[in-house]
This record gives structure tokens, C-alpha cells and sequence, in this order.
């Protein structure tokens, strides 16, 4: 028990959650502090870029394990099995529309990349391995959840605006398409591809990461001054709850396929973390009439920064248990 | 000069449905139409600025230069994508240079 | 389709005023409001323009789109913060869908 | 409040242009302008988007309010810039405060 | 004096200075060179954080010194007490309205960050220490002259427009949060902290700042072109002479607390520095009838060039005369 | 022969190529992956800073060579000379208008700055050396090409839109600016300034190149998606041919000047490649009765992608054979 405080302690004073926190902080007090909408996303196309390089270039170092499969099958049916677990949570625990919990579900079914990025960070700084094929995985988890939600609000008569148009647009988001893109090209390329660029995108990334974080502080602390009167102590109580059933799915699948500790930990944050970017986006389209505020707010004000502080330490000690790492 | 008389429609819309609306544009005739960014704005779903965005989409404002016996062909095609979403549709009259291009 | 008069109110503002300026639509009791980015003008003031800049805040565009009975009171709030300062206000007759929203 | 009739200009030209256009209005005695920007659009010359420009140089839309005996002068004056390139120039009837910067 | 002499040409010759002359040079041959807004800001972000960063780190390390307070104490005397100076010194020397004397007095009574970094890289380039904490010390400056200019005009029978969102916009300024709040975050994750995004925040900074003076050049030299009829001779000596007084006045506090020969050319520089952000914002607000052409050109146009060029040289001369360094 | 393909080969897998590739994909794929117009802009300053300073410093280190202007020169020539050729070879092969084979003919006399940076990063990664002040030859042929085109119009009986003002903003575009510029605070600053800012403009160099590559694949995708229509066979042919007969030129001015092998290559790769950015926007102006679907298409879509990929390394091949390197 004390390991994971003190676990949770030295995350907490990492550069990284402190310009979260910042970022809240600002937000709170009203400051007219703000991050251009074109550096942010800049800086959201560089971190993805060079998190899917590196997860290539690990899998061509270390051989393709026969396990990478294995890894985004499972990863594929988690993303389409979430969605069904939060949904029914949200019906017993909230007075939510079916139609706001189904667009919530998906939120959880996908992932959050800077959460599985902080997690990263987080094994690096303590020297521990993982596969680095994960990157992958985490591509592969982010559109199968929107599609289990759709699922879900047309077994319940109401009919989501589903068309060709909207496939493809879940499928070739741009988020996937540029993780599993370079992906790829670390994997084409290999240590050697590694070496040219690193300077880029190994040195400097956990500063850019803090830069990051400090924009999603903003955005997080204006959501949740403006979301007050939405997001009722049940759905927040949701939002705590949900991401440990994620980790613990998550932490059942690592067993499965046989990862290492560091693996496990990110199979667990995958599992644990809702999406902010491609799954909002595609509710807009796809379920209008579902609140915006509320599935936002969640994801990014109180599970975001749930998993970042506390959760990614308590998975951690957990996986080490578990796995005897 | 000589002008010759059209409507101004503006839609304000949420960004991920840009391309259904501009595609709903082109079914129904339209030969051209601006598409502007909108950099924050208010209305019965609350207030929103596009500062520092990750995750809320923004919204652009399409606006397209019609003759005006194609404004209601136009506008039915344009309120069968907004309807179920937030977003503003306004059309103002206005006269504009070279009618052959409209 | 039905479409109901409207005026549009479009108000070009210096960027520190933005929240001022809205704040007081909000009073005047106005339900919505779009803010759309200025990349340069010319005016009594001088020229400006928005690239690089540092130190020079910029203008923006906040359009409003009202019933025509709500003008005056619009115009008054309006014109109290923008009187003392730089900018343009300038009202055009529109035309709106779903009246009910304004 | 007392309004004063107008005309509302609006230029949507390629910006490479943006300054011969502005010269032109200024040598054509217009007081004022408000450059927007465009980020995307349509027309007989096909459709653009300013995302991740290299080598196209988009649009913008420049925006005049004037006196309505000044209107002449102002269309030919831009006409001259803008008839052998792309683009779209409306005219609206509009209100302004304060007639005396115009 | 022929130390002076050496030290300017040695300064002139950096790539930081010959960036920012190119951006001028490109805005007097009217070339359609530009930045854009999003990364200018972006540009600003980053240099704020880090500076911040680096002066919290470098607390940490050496301890919390008992001047601190003292330093704090005293900057914000001066960013009271400089535009009384300036503004009786604009009211001798030049014809200027009240109003606007005032409004340029609030500029030159706060501090300009860029002159204050590129001073930082002067002393890191020659190995001369300086305190960390004077980065608070400039986050504590860039405000009070605000509220001194305002209640010069209030003295003067002219109301000025303020109000409690305009004191709030003031404290809560978006670049005050990031360095206190980067500052903060440097102190408390320390050295180790620092050594995680060294090789974001320290490695690349000369390159960006580099950058970042070219598009102050830019700036700078197409707001001289179009202000060639505003700013009379009478001011431009004015934003010469400002600068030599206050630096005067701060290596007057540097003595008085103790500052090392390092520290009092940074103390000399935050005095001798106008603001080119945070100022002219507020008095957009509260003092709309100001001329922005004249602050601004003088501000960015006269006194910004003057101290990047040929002020830090003469002030670092005199600062180690004075202090025995 | 086998050492073309081997070195075709492993240029193609180069993380820059398979960047572009990336971005060329993902636009077919009709992702809605986009960089924002600030980004790719604050890039391409960064990348024409970089390599405008290196070019510099390099010509510090080694001393003004006497063929500097001899190169320069020729480079000019080459820029005039070109598009003469190019506009020849357009009215047999195709059945274009004079106006569009002018305006295209332009873009081949003018040059591309990132085919040149590829060809850098290409010598540098085989230790192959070349000459610093090959950067000014580059800025020096921007520009002509365009005066040689609006000539060939004027000649052919339609009259172009010149005036004082363009001739100004083509002398004075801001790349040119920015790498002549660039270019003189390397040169005046040397192995000094360029160590100060190294870890700016060499260490993270590649990385930045592959995102930009990556946002060129995307337009060029998109542009060659939407001009289906208007590139027919012919034009394809010549936007093959024309860099071809461009780089024969190139080797020709390199052996009469004498230049290294690998100052061969760039000579080139600058008479090869065609312009994207300059010459594009001054024919909007100039003539814009020309098609930009054509001319842009030609020179992003096919000339492009030929010298990144096959024609980088032929020249090579042919410049290591030729001058025997
Ligand atoms: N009365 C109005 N005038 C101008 N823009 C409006 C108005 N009402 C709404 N909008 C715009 O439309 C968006 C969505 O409005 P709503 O659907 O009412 O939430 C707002 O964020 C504004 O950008
Ligand atoms: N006649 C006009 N038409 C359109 N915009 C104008 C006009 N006059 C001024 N503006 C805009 O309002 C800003 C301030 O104008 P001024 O208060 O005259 O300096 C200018 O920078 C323009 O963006
Ligand atoms: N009917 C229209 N309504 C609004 N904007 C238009 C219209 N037609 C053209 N445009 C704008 O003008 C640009 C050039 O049009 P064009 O000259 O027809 O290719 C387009 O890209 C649009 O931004
Ligand atoms: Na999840
Ligand atoms: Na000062
Ligand atoms: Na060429």
C-alpha cells in the first residue's frame, strides 16, 4: 500500500501532471492563458507521430512477436465489449437518456492516447520493458467502440445517423491513420530510421508532452467550470468507477496473452481511459442529440486526470503484483 | 455597374459535418460556396471558444451566393443536415457582379 | 421553407474587448452570438494586420443574429462598449429558420 | 439609435492580390476595410481547403462598408483588380453607426 | 570603455541579434517575410515556460535565498515607482497628451521578457551565475505599473475605464501565469526535473529564440515604417534615456539587496525594459483614447532594439564595475 | 546499374520517403489527416532557416571560394535558361495554351528547396561533402525563371500582369529573404553561432523534414486526386522528362564551374526540381489565366515525388560517375 502513495507520490511531481495541474489551475482562476488551436493540434500530430515510430522501431529491434496478433484481437474485442459494460453501468447508476449513455459507452470503449503516452513515460523513468507493439493495439482500439455504441442506441429503437460516409471517416481518422502510419514506417526502418530522427522524437518529447498537458489542463478545467449544472455527482462517480473496470479487463487480457509487466500497464490504461478527439467527433455526427457537455467533461475532466494521477500508479503496483514484475 | 440581384445564405454548423453539408450543397445545384472559420460563439447549448482545442470540434460558418429562385431548393438541402445539430442558418438579400457564374 | 425576419448585427472589435462586448449582449438579452476572426483591416486608426503578432492584439467579428424588436436594446448595450474604442458596427435586414431559437 | 444606410462589400479574392485590391479601394476614397479569412471553398474553378497549405495560396474575403453614392466607384475600382482572377464580390444593403467615419 | 566597445560588438554579432536585424531589415524592404500568429504565440509559450522552468529549478538547487522576498519586494517598488519617472519625464520632454504620457509611462514601468532572456544567454554565453529567482521577480513587475498609469490619470482629472474583470485580466495574464506557474513547477520537481525536458527547454532555446527575434524584428520594423509621422524626435530620445534611468534605478536595488554582479544586470535589465504584451492589452481597455502607434513603436521600435543591442553590453559593463564582478 | 537500385532502394526507405509516401497514402485514402496552415508555415521557416545558416557557417569554415559567384552565376542562367527549354519541350509534347506552358515552364527554371534539403540529408547520411554557398545559388534561382516566363508571354503576343510591384515581390518573396538572410547570420556568425544553435537547426533537422514531407505527400495526394481530369499522359510525360533534361544542365554548369561531387548533386537537384511555392502565387498574380490545377499538380505531384524517390539517387549515381567522387 505505501509503494503505490509513494508511486503515487513521485508521479505527482512530475513536470508532466504538474503543467496538468497548472493547466486546471489556470482554467479555474480564470486566466486568460490559452494555446493556439493550430500549435495545439501541432503539437497533438508530433506526439502521435513520434509515439507510433517508436513502437515500430521497438517491434523491428526485438522481431515481431507472435503475440502482436494476439495483443490487437484482444484489444479489438475490449474496445467493442466496453461499451456494453459502461452502457449498463450508466443505466443502473444515472437518470441519463439512453441516447447520453450509448454516446458516453463509446467514450470508453476507445482510448485516450496521452494517457497511454503519460504511461509510457511513467515505465521509462523506472527502467521497465514493454511491447512495443501496444502502439498497435491502441490504433486498433479506438473506432470498434463507436461502432458497438451505434449498436447499442439502434437495439434500443432509436436510430443513429449511421452512413458509408461515417465508416470510413471512424476508420481513416486522422489520428489513426498517422499512429499506424508511422508505426509502420518505425517498423519499415527499423533502429537505424530510429537514430536519424530521434533527436526529434525521443529528446525532447516529455517537454512537448508537458506543454501538451498544460493545454488539456485548460481545456479540462474550462469544461468542468462550465459543466457544473450537467454532471451530477452519479456521473462523475461513473467516471471514477469506470476505469477501473477498464484496468481490470484490461489487466485479464494482459494475463491472457502472457505481456510483461510493462505491457500489462499499458493494456490496463487502454482499457481504463476514454477518448477525447476521434470518439467526440463522430458523436456530433452520429448522435446529435446526445450532450456534448456531459460525455466531454467526463472523459476529459474526470477520468483523464483520474488515470493520470492516481490511476497510472495503481495499475502499475497492481500489474506488478499480478505479473510478479 | 451592373448587378443583378441573389440571396446570401450563411450556415453556421459543427466542423464534422462540413463535408455532408457541402456535399448536400453541390446535390442541390449550388455552383460555389465560402466556407470561414468561426473562432467561438454562444447559443442555447452554451458558450465555446476554439482556443487550445483537443476533442471539441469547432464550428465554420458555409456561405453561398444563390440566384434566388434556387433558395428554397437550397434550403431544404442545407436544413436536412442541420436540423438535428446546433448550428444557425440565415439568408440575406444581396446583388452581386458577373450572374453568369451563379 | 418558412422563414422568419431576423436582423444581423456584425460588430468588428478590438480582441481585449471580446468578453466585455459579449457580456453585455448576454444582458441585453440576446441567445446567441457568433465570433469570427479579423486578419487585418484599415480604418481612421491605420492598417494592421495579424500575422506574427506580438504586443498588438488584433480585432474580431461578433455577429448577432436577433429578432428586429430586440435591435434597439441590442445596439445600446453594444454601443456602450464600443463607443470609447475602435471598430464598426453595422446592421443588415436577414431572414432565419427556426425562429423559435432567437 | 440612429442608423444610417449603407452598403456592405464583400470581395472574396486569392491572396496573392490582397494588396492590389486594398490599394485600388483606398485610391477608389473607401475609409475603411476588414480582412477575413477564407479557409475553404468552391467553384467554377474546382474546390480548395487551406489546411497544410504549401504552394496554394488560398483566399480572403475583404469586407467595405460605404456610403451608397460611393458604390460605383468602389465596384470599379475592384473590378478592375478582380475580373481576370478568381472570385466573388456581393454587395449588401446595411445600417452603420457613426456615418461619419465612412 | 573599450570593454564596452568589444562586449557590443561581440553582442552584435550573435545569431539572437543578427535574427532580429534581418526581421527589420525585411519589414523596411517591405518583403512579404511573416510568421504566422499561431506560432509567434507558440514561440512565446515555449520561451515563457522555459525561462520559468529553468529560474524554479535553479532555486531548488541553491536553496530558497532569504532575498527572494526582498527581490520581489523591491521589483514591485519599481514597476510602481518607474512610471511616475517616465511619465514626468514625458511631460518635461515631449508634447504629448496626458493621457498617452501615461499610457507610455505604464509600458516602461513594466519589464519585457524577450530583453530579459536574451540577457540570460549574454551571461550564460560569458559563464557569469545569476540568481533564479529574478525570473518572479520579472512576474511580479509586469503588473503594478498598470495600476501606477491608471492612477496618474485618475490624479489628472481623466477617468480612466477600470473595472474588476480589468484587475483580474491584469494579475491573471495569461504569460504571469505560465512563468509563475512554470517557476513553480521548476521548484518543485528541482534539478531531476529540470534533467527530464532539458531537451526541450535548454538545448533548443538560442534556436527559438532566434526565430522569435526575427518575427520581433518584423514587427518592430513595420510598426517604425508605418509611424514615421507619430513618434517625433523629442520621444525617441525619450526611449533612449527611460532606459538608462531605470537600469540606473535597478542596479540601485541590486545593491541594496545584495545581488551578484549577474543578478544586477538582470535587475538593471527588467527596469530598463518596456512591455510590448501585457501593457498595451490593458490599456487597450482601460485607456482606449492612447495612441497605440506611439507606446507601441516606442516600446518595440526604439527601446526594445536599443537595450538587445547596445543597453545589456553597457549595463553588464557598469554592473561589473559596480559590483566588483 | 545495381548500385542505382541500391541506392534508390535505400532511399525509399529512408524515413523521410516513406513520410511523404505516408501522407501521399493517407490522401488517397481520403483520411481527413491535415497540418495545420500555421504548422506546415512555421516548418517551412524553420527548415529555410536551418538550412540557409548551415549553408553559411559552412562557408565560414571553409573560406569564400572563388567560385561562389562563379556558381551563383551560372545558377542565374540556369534560372533564365530553363524554362526556355521547358516551354519548347511543352508545345511539342502537349496541347496546352502558351499561357499554361509558360507558367509551367516557369516553375521548372525556378527551384524546390525541400528536394534540395533531401539531397543534403542524402549526401549526408553517405559522408559525401559539398559546397556551403550552394544554398545562395538556390535563393539566386527563385526568381528568375518568372521573369523568363512573363518574357516568352509577352513575346508570344499576350501581355502579362507585370508591374513594379510584382518584380518587388518576387526579389523580395519571403523565402528568398529568409535563406539569403539565413544564409549571411551563418556566414557572419560561423562555426561559433551555428554551435550555439545547433541543437536547434542540426539535431532535430530530419525529424522536422519528415512531417513536413508528410503534410507534402497529403497535398500533393489531394492535388492529384482532384486534377484527374486536367494532367493528361503528355503532361505526365514532360513532368518526367523535364527534371531529366534539367539535371543534365545541372551537371553540365557543375563540371564548368568545378564543383565536388556532391556539390554536383545539388547543382542538380536545383536545375532538376520545380518550384511549389514562389513561382505558384506570382503566376496567380501574373498570369492568372493559367491554370493552377496544372502547373501545381505537375510540379507537387509528379516532379516532386520522382527526384525524392528515383531521381535523387540517379543523379548521384551519374554525378559519382562523372566526376569520378
Ligand atoms: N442568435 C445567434 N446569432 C448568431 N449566431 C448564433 C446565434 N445563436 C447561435 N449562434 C451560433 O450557433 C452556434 C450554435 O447555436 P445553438 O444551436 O443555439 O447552440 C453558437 O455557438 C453560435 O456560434
Ligand atoms: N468602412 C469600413 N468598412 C469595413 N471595416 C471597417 C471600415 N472602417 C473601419 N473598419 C474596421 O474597423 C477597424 C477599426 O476602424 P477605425 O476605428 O476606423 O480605425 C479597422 O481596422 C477595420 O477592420
Ligand atoms: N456561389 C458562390 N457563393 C459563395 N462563394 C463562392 C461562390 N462561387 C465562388 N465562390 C468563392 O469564390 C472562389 C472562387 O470561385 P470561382 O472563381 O468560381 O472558382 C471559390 O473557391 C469560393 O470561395
Ligand atoms: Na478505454
Ligand atoms: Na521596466
Ligand atoms: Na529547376
Amino acid at each position: 500500500m505505501s509503494s503505490i502513495i509513494d508511486l503515487a507520490a513521485s508521479n505527482l511531481i512530475s513536470p508532466i501532471i504538474l503543467s496538468f495541474a497548472l493547466g486546471l489551475l489556470a482554467a479555474w482562476a480564470r486566466s486568460d492563458l490559452t494555446i493556439p488551436e493550430a500549435v495545439a493540434k501541432g503539437m497533438s500530430i508530433y506526439l502521435l507521430f513520434a509515439i507510433g515510430f517508436k513502437g515500430g522501431a521497438s517491434v523491428a529491434a526485438h522481431g515481431v512477436d507472435a503475440k502482436l496478433l494476439a495483443a490487437v484481437g484482444v484489444g479489438i474485442v475490449l474496445s467493442f465489449g466496453l461499451p456494453l459494460i459502461a452502457f449498463a453501468l450508466l443505466n443502473v447508476m444515472t437518470k441519463l437518456t439512453k441516447i447520453d449513455a450509448a454516446a458516453i459507452a463509446a467514450h470508453y470503449g476507445s482510448i485516450s492516447i496521452v494517457t497511454f503516452v503519460a504511461a509510457t513515460s511513467v515505465l521509462e523513468g523506472r527502467g521497465i520493458a514493454s511491447e512495443g507493439y501496444l502502439v498497435a493495439v491502441a490504433a486498433a482500439m479506438e473506432a470498434p467502440a463507436i461502432l458497438s455504441a451505434l449498436w447499442l442506441i439502434a437495439r434500443n429503437g432509436t436510430s443513429a445517423k449511421m452512413d458509408d460516409g461515417l465508416i470510413r471517416e471512424i476508420m481513416l481518422n486522422g489520428s489513426i491513420v498517422l499512429l499506424v502510419g508511422a508505426f509502420a514506417i518505425g517498423m519499415i526502418t527499423g533502429e537505424k530510421g530510429l537514430a536519424e530522427i530521434a533527436p526529434f522524437i525521443v529528446s525532447p518529447f516529455k517537454g512537448v508532452l508537458c506543454l501538451f498537458l498544460l493545454d488539456m489542463g485548460l481545456i479540462a478545467g474550462r469544461g468542468l467550470r462550465s459543466a457544473k449544472g450537467v454532471v451530477t455527482l452519479p456521473i462523475v462517480a461513473f467516471g471514477l468507477l469506470m476505469p477501473l473496470i477498464g484496468a481490470a479487463f484490461g489487466l485479464g487480457a494482459a494475463m491472457l496473452i502472457g505481456l510483461s509487466t510493462g505491457g500489462a500497464l499499458l493494456m490496463m490504461v487502454l482499457s481504463a481511459s476514454a477518448s477525447y478527439i476521434a470518439v467526440p467527433a463522430a458523436m456530433r455526427v452520429a448522435l446529435p442529440q446526445a450532450n456534448p457537455a456531459i460525455y466531454l467533461t467526463l472523459s476529459l475532466g474526470i477520468t483523464f486526470p483520474f488515470n493520470l494521477t492516481l490511476g497510472i500508479p495503481l495499475y502499475l503496483t497492481v500489474a506488478q503484483i499480478v505479473t510478479g514484475g | 455597374m451592373e448587378m443583378h440581384p441573389a440571396k446570401r445564405v450563411s450556415i453556421v454548423i459543427e466542423a464534422p459535418l462540413e463535408s455532408r453539408l457541402t456535399d448536400a450543397l453541390n446535390n442541390a445545384g449550388v455552383t460555389g460556396y465560402t466556407v470561414m472559420p468561426v473562432i467561438g460563439g454562444s447559443g442555447r447549448s452554451g458558450q465555446w471558444t476554439r482556443d487550445g482545442q483537443v476533442g471539441r470540434s469547432g464550428m465554420v460558418n458555409v456561405v453561398c451566393l444563390i440566384k434566388p429562385d434556387r433558395l428554397d431548393g437550397l434550403l431544404e438541402a442545407a436544413f436536412a443536415v442541420v436540423e438535428p445539430h446546433i448550428g444557425v442558418v440565415s439568408v440575406t438579400d444581396a446583388q452581386v457582379l458577373r450572374a453568369e457564374r451563379f
